[in-house]
């Protein structure tokens, strides 16, 4: 990676303090899938409690105390912090900080971000905020343990929860600075030629990703201030009156509401959903229409549906809320709202399977992970349906079901493109191809294991099991005739996880073992591929590209070549 | 399709709100699994026919025609008749049509949710719930705060985590908590309402069965033997997992006598405390 | 290669980078305080009827009033100082940014005192939800205004030698920034009625 | 950059400026005065934010340009102002819920 070293700045202006947007978005992307695979670390350690409840964690349990079991306030605070490390500090810096960072500039054919050193600000606010969020863990008090969605009053009570607020405050404001700078370059810094209609479906999803960022994390920051001052000051914005915890009258001046918190968290957590699969998306479409060697079919109506998505998911959030209290006339709005955001999500997915029809296909890596995200985010879409329907939803709110409608979505589905990402990118970056063997050799058994862990789910859920339960269900009569499958799932997440060594080794072997190739070794079209591998420090290009045509003018009928750049000037 | 969930796990309902919401539930799979089928096959295909070894040459346009819109209209339209049809009435009868104890003759119970236990106060034989007040709270001796010099509460009566119904009968539970965000919720009954803090909440259902005639049903499953429970379902800290209470649900008579023990009990209880 | 639209203006949107971009970072600004309100409207609801109004009349409104005309002063020194600029004029510049910090400072002094006069009541964000709001209300725009001098200052003294370089872009910086002081004068003018007046 | 013509507009800007100051300190002065007066809760409430509005309204037309700004700022103010005014109001509905429960 460092055989380009056209300035001659020091090793740490180079790669620490630097503000040349591969740089960080490769430092966003490391520290990301470092979160992940802490996030996914503690899921596993958690699973073993589900299977095997009150039995010693092997190899780690002598960090839970002298018998090794996993207590009930330790599997709550792993719980919380894998749904916030996974969420705020894996999938949204991996899709957004390190992929929206590397690519768009590449894409739009910009030479850097619109202000370098307000991206260097953003990602160094983020290390803080995961720094802060980690040594939680390290503090007497221990993590926090409310769940990720730190519901008050629990949350305000219990211990652990002021590391994780002061740590939101930072990570939120990475995602603004982030935010502001991402539209800013996609408006401003588009090469010549490169009209709105012309832009690659990846760019569009990242446009409405940050304007979801930008427009809906400020509430949750306020909340976060709100919820601090009840913690810290004694105020009572989310505690009414007359509460008796543990057989004493809290001491409050009382008078404010849970159910503001909801409000408010819900009003980002909703379009946060839609921040970590528009990202992936964006992939999925690069990956495709490349493989397909076919334009991306309806490209419009993509663009239609995505902004049309991002503007609905302002309105769905209290679909997380039915049970607490609605009466009609909310209860059938946000039914209908959130319908009614299912149709763009159709729109979209059938886009992408038109596509398909009459391709040619190649089945590479990327490909293979772009495929596979197809009917998984499908299952997880469809099962989003019933969870918005109210009536269901009194069923199966907060059973296992919800959570295995939304891992299908984020894990086989985001984590999934974002797997095809980094193998469709990788020679950009480094100038190599990542090994195909192992590819392969990584993403069968990560298919089948992400269902081996999740679809079980569905029937844990139907039967009505609860989730965030320590003993996984134990203790109730009802859950007992789906209960066997807690050790099947647990299997399968280990599974799963052993399925990631060849991935983590491909990395690093390919950087010195893989395949060198030129600068377009997919035969693709966007302006990424027009830049050297890797691309020059801080310029990106030679030259400034100008462009002529549309994102994918792939196999166009009567070229010689089955793809024509964008740069490629039309004749006469 | 409700055979085939069943088997996946959805137990049966014993309430008269279960139809419905099972009927919701079934609706949506089915729409479900029509998308994903439909979607399935045609990708399935698509990965075959089209491979690059087999197809070497993309065409450029591929699909030309639009019946995807049609699709995509027509989910809108199933979308709302599911809307309109059913997800909005059962809604509007869930949180509309409370019953009272005088009109609809309604058993009127509260459940006070605490960490991590339920407390189910009943109004006694005279129907009028006395007050509760928390500077009276104490958790061994009253733990409902259940000032017995008020009208109406010098029979009232409370138990922790047991909850008896009357089957057939139209029952009505206020839900409160004394401290976190707990979730009420039946299973068996489709029943399902969090407990917010500040809020009393009015929760309505009605049995068809008993917890007898629901054990015999189930003597040949896994949940031989076990009965009908209280679920806590919205994590309240690390009790969480096991704020279980337990619903029985009687006939009539069983009910009754059941009143009348608990009654008798608290008399007894009462002259011991003088 | 050089990041293009940094000075001037791009064809299609008419906009440099920096005036889009504080332009975003206001719009996130509207949804945190919206954030915030939300939350006021949320409690006085909440509260017994009247009760907002009541525990408001322990505000100082008089100091509370001069602090609103010291604010709007130093948004009209913040546009003149642009103003200067644009007339070449860089002592009248530097008078008006004089000025503009000294109503900030003058803002803040007037602020604290209230602060100060509520503590001695032991009044404190914990009394009631009314003054949780006020304190996290004004705290937090306290917050934007010491955040704001630093970056006015910078611009007074030591980031002034831009002037003599990239005069084009210096005036810029002035107007960005200006932009998000007035945005800060703006949230007051609705703190101020709805907090004391209400 | 500055040419004469420049300086006579900017020159033009000034007068108005000091119009809005003028009128922003007397706005400020009426609301002052009006919650002095006997109004119901809700004439007073109205009247305050009116005026406030009407001077927010003038602090970011003329200082801070609004009013001849580009298209597309305006645009992405009006799409925060429908977002601010849904996170405003929707959550309210949970007080008519409430008033339902009784
Ligand atoms: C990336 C994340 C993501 C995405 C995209 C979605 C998408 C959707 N979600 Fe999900 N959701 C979450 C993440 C996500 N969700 C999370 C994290 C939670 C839980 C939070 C918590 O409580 O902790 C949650 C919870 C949640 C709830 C609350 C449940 C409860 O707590 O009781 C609801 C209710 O309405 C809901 C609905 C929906 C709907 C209708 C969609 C729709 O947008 C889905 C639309 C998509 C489709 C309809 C699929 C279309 C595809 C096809 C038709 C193709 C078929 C494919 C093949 C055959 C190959 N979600
Ligand atoms: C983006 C979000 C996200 C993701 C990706 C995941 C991924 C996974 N989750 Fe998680 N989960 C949540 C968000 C997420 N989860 C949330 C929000 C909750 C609710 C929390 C709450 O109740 O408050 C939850 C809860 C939750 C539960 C329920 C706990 C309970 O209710 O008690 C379970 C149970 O099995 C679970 C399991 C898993 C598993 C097995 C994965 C696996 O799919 C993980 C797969 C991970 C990988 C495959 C990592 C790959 C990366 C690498 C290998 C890194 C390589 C590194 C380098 C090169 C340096 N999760
Ligand atoms: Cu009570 Cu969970
Ligand atoms: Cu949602």
């Amino acid at each position: 990676m460092s055989s380009y070293t056209h300035h001659d700045e020091p090793f740490y202006r180079k790669y620490i303090w630097s503000t040349d947007h591969k740089i960080i978005g490769l430092q966003y992307g490391f520290t990301a899938l470092f979160f992940l695979l802490v996030g996914f670390t503690l899921m596993m350690i958690m699973r073993w409690q589900l299977a095997y409840p009150e039995s010693p964690v092997p190899l780690v349990g002598s960090i839970f105390g002298e018998d090794g079991i996993l207590l009930p306030e330790i599997y709550n605070s792993l719980g919380a912090m894998h749904g916030t490390i996974m969420i705020f500090l894996g999938i949204v810096p991996l899709a957004v900080g390190a992929f929206g960072n590397y690519i768009v500039p590449l894409q739009i054919g910009a030479p850097d971000m619109a202000f370098p050193k307000l991206n260097a600000a953003s990602y160094w606010s983020y290390l803080v905020g995961g720094i802060v969020m980690m040594s939680s863990f390290f503090t007497a008090e221990g993590a926090a343990r409310s769940g990720w969605t730190s519901y008050p009053p629990l949350a305000v009570i219990e211990v652990g929860q002021t590391l994780w607020l002061i740590g939101m405050i930072f990570l939120i404001t990475s995602s603004l600075l982030g935010s502001i700078n991402f539209i800013t370059t996609i408006v401003q810094l588009r090469a010549p030629g490169l009209s709105w209609m012309r832009l690659p479906f990846f760019v569009w999803a990242q446009l409405v990703t940050a304007f979801l960022l930008l427009l809906a994390f400020p509430p949750l920051e306020s909340a976060a201030v709100l919820q601090l001052m009840d913690r810290v000051a004694g105020t009572s914005f989310f505690l009414p009156s007359g509460l008796v915890v543990s057989g004493e009258i809290l001491d409050v001046s009382g008078g404010g509401s849970p159910l503001l918190w909801q409000h408010l968290f819900w009003f980002l957590a909703h379009p946060e959903v839609y921040v970590l699969i528009l990202p992936a998306m964006g992939i999925v479409s690069e990956v495709i229409a490349n493989n397909t060697r076919k334009p991306l079919w309806g490209y419009k109506s993509l663009v239609f549906a995505v902004v049309f998505l991002g503007f609905m998911s302002f309105i769905v959030w209290a679909h997380h809320m039915f049970i607490t209290g609605m009466g009609t006339a909310m209860s059938d709005f946000f039914q209908t709202t959130t319908m009614i955001i299912s149709i763009p999500s159709i729109i979209i997915l059938s886009a992408f399977f038109i596509s398909l029809w009459g391709a040619s296909i190649r089945f590479n890596t990327p490909m293979l992970f772009a495929l596979a995200f197809l009917p998984m985010f499908g299952i997880g879409g469809l099962t989003g349906l019933p969870l918005g329907l109210a009536a269901a939803d009194i069923y199966l709110h907060d059973t296992y079901y919800v959570i295995g409608h939304f891992h299908y979505v984020v894990a086989p589905g985001t984590i999934f493109g974002l797997f095809a990402g980094i193998y469709y990118w990788y020679p950009k970056i480094t100038g190599r191809k990542m090994s195909e063997t192992m590819g392969k050799l990584h993403f069968w058994p990560s298919l089948i294991f992400m269902n081996g862990v999740f679809m079980p789910m569905f029937i844990q859920g139907l039967a009505g099991v609860s989730r965030r339960l320590w003993d996984g269900g134990l203790e109730y009569a009802h859950a007992s005739g789906v209960l066997h499958w807690n050790e099947f799932m647990s299997i399968s997440a280990w599974l799963l996880g052993l399925a990631q060594i060849p991935f983590i080794f491909n990395i690093f072997y390919s950087l010195k073992f893989g395949e060198k190739v030129g600068k377009n070794p997919w035969d693709s079209t966007t302006l990424e591929w027009t830049a050297p591998s890797p691309p020059l420090p801080h310029v990106n290009f030679e030259k400034i590209p100008e462009v002529h045509r549309e994102a994918y003018e792939y196999s166009v009928p009567g070229r010689k070549r089955d793809f024509t750049p964008q740069t490629v000037p039309k004749k006469g | 399709m409700l055979e085939f969930l069943k088997h996946y796990g959805l137990p049966i309902h014993l309430s008269t709100a279960g139809p419905g919401i099972d009927e919701i539930i079934v609706l949506t799979h089915w729409l479900m699994l029509f998308l994903f089928v439909g979607w399935g096959a045609f990708f399935i295909i698509s990965l075959v026919k089209f491979r690059a070894s087999k197809n070497p040459k993309a065409d450029h346009e591929g699909v030309k025609s639009h019946l995807s819109s049609v699709l995509e209209v027509a989910v809108a339209v199933i979308e709302i008749v599911l809307l309109i049809g059913f997800a909005f009435p059962i809604w509007a009868s869930r949180v509309n049509d409370v019953p009272t104890a005088a009109e609809d003759g309604a058993v009127h119970i509260r459940v006070i949710a605490q960490q991590f236990a339920w407390n189910i106060h009943y109004p006694g034989a005279d129907g009028i719930f006395g007050e509760t007040k928390v500077d009276l709270v104490d958790e061994e001796e009253n733990p409902i705060g259940l000032d017995r010099s008020s009208v109406g509460g010098s029979d009232d009566f409370y138990t922790i985590n047991q909850m008896h119904i009357p089957v057939n009968r139209k029952i009505r539970v206020d839900l409160s908590t004394k401290d976190v965000i707990h979730s009420f919720k039946l299973p068996e009954l489709r029943v399902g309402q969090d407990a917010i803090p500040g809020m009393i909440i009015p929760v309505h259902f009605e049995a068809t069965m008993t917890s007898e005639e629901y054990l015999q049903k189930m003597a040949d499953t896994p949940r031989k033997g076990k009965g009908l429970e209280i679920v806590c379902a919205q994590l309240c800290g690390l009790g969480h997992y096991r704020m279980r209470g337990y619903l029985t649900i009687d006939t009539e008579a069983d009910y009754k006598s059941w009143l009348d023990s608990e009654a008798q009990y608290l008399e007894e209880y009462e002259d011991d405390e003088w | 290669m050089d990041i293009p639209y940094t000075v001037e203006e791009r064809s299609d949107t008419g906009l440099f980078n920096a005036k889009l971009g504080i332009w975003l970072f206001l719009a996130s600004e509207v949804m945190l305080f919206g954030g915030l309100f939300s939350a006021y409207i949320f409690l006085r609801f909440g509260a017994p009827d009247g009760a907002f109004h009541e525990w408001g009349q322990e505000l100082n409104i008089p100091l509370a009033t001069l602090n609103t005309l010291i604010l709007i002063s130093s948004s009209v020194t913040m546009v003149m100082s642009w103003a200067s600029l644009k007339l070449q004029d860089i002592k009248k510049y530097k008078l008006y940014m004089g000025l503009t910090l000294l109503c900030a400072l003058g803002f803040l002094v007037i602020k604290y005192l209230e602060y100060t006069a509520k503590f001695d009541h032991h009044i404190f964000p914990s009394t009631n939800t009314f003054f949780a709001i006020y304190f996290t209300l004004t705290g937090l725009h306290g917050l934007h205004i010491i955040g704001g001098m630093i970056v006015l200052f910078y611009l007074w003294i030591p980031g002034r030698k831009m002037w003599l370089s990239n005069s084009e872009q210096f005036t810029n910086r002035v107007e960005i920034v200006g932009l998000y002081w007035h945005f800060v004068d703006l949230v007051w003018i609705f703190l101020f009625p709805i907090l004391y007046l209400l | 950059m500055s040419t004469n013509h420049d300086t006579k507009d900017i020159q033009q800007h000034i007068k108005v400026y000091m119009i809005v100051f003028a009128t922003l300190a007397a706005l400020t002065v009426a609301t002052v005065a009006a919650s002095y007066l006997d109004l119901s809760r809700g004439e007073a409430i109205f009247l305050a934010l009116t005026i406030a509005s009407v001077k927010g309204s003038l602090v970011a037309s003329y200082f801070m340009h609004l009013i001849s700004e580009k298209a597309l700022i305006t645009w992405i103010l009006m799409l925060t102002a429908v977002f601010f005014f849904i996170l405003m109001f929707i959550p309210m509905t949970s007080f008519i819920d409430q008033s339902r429960l009784g």
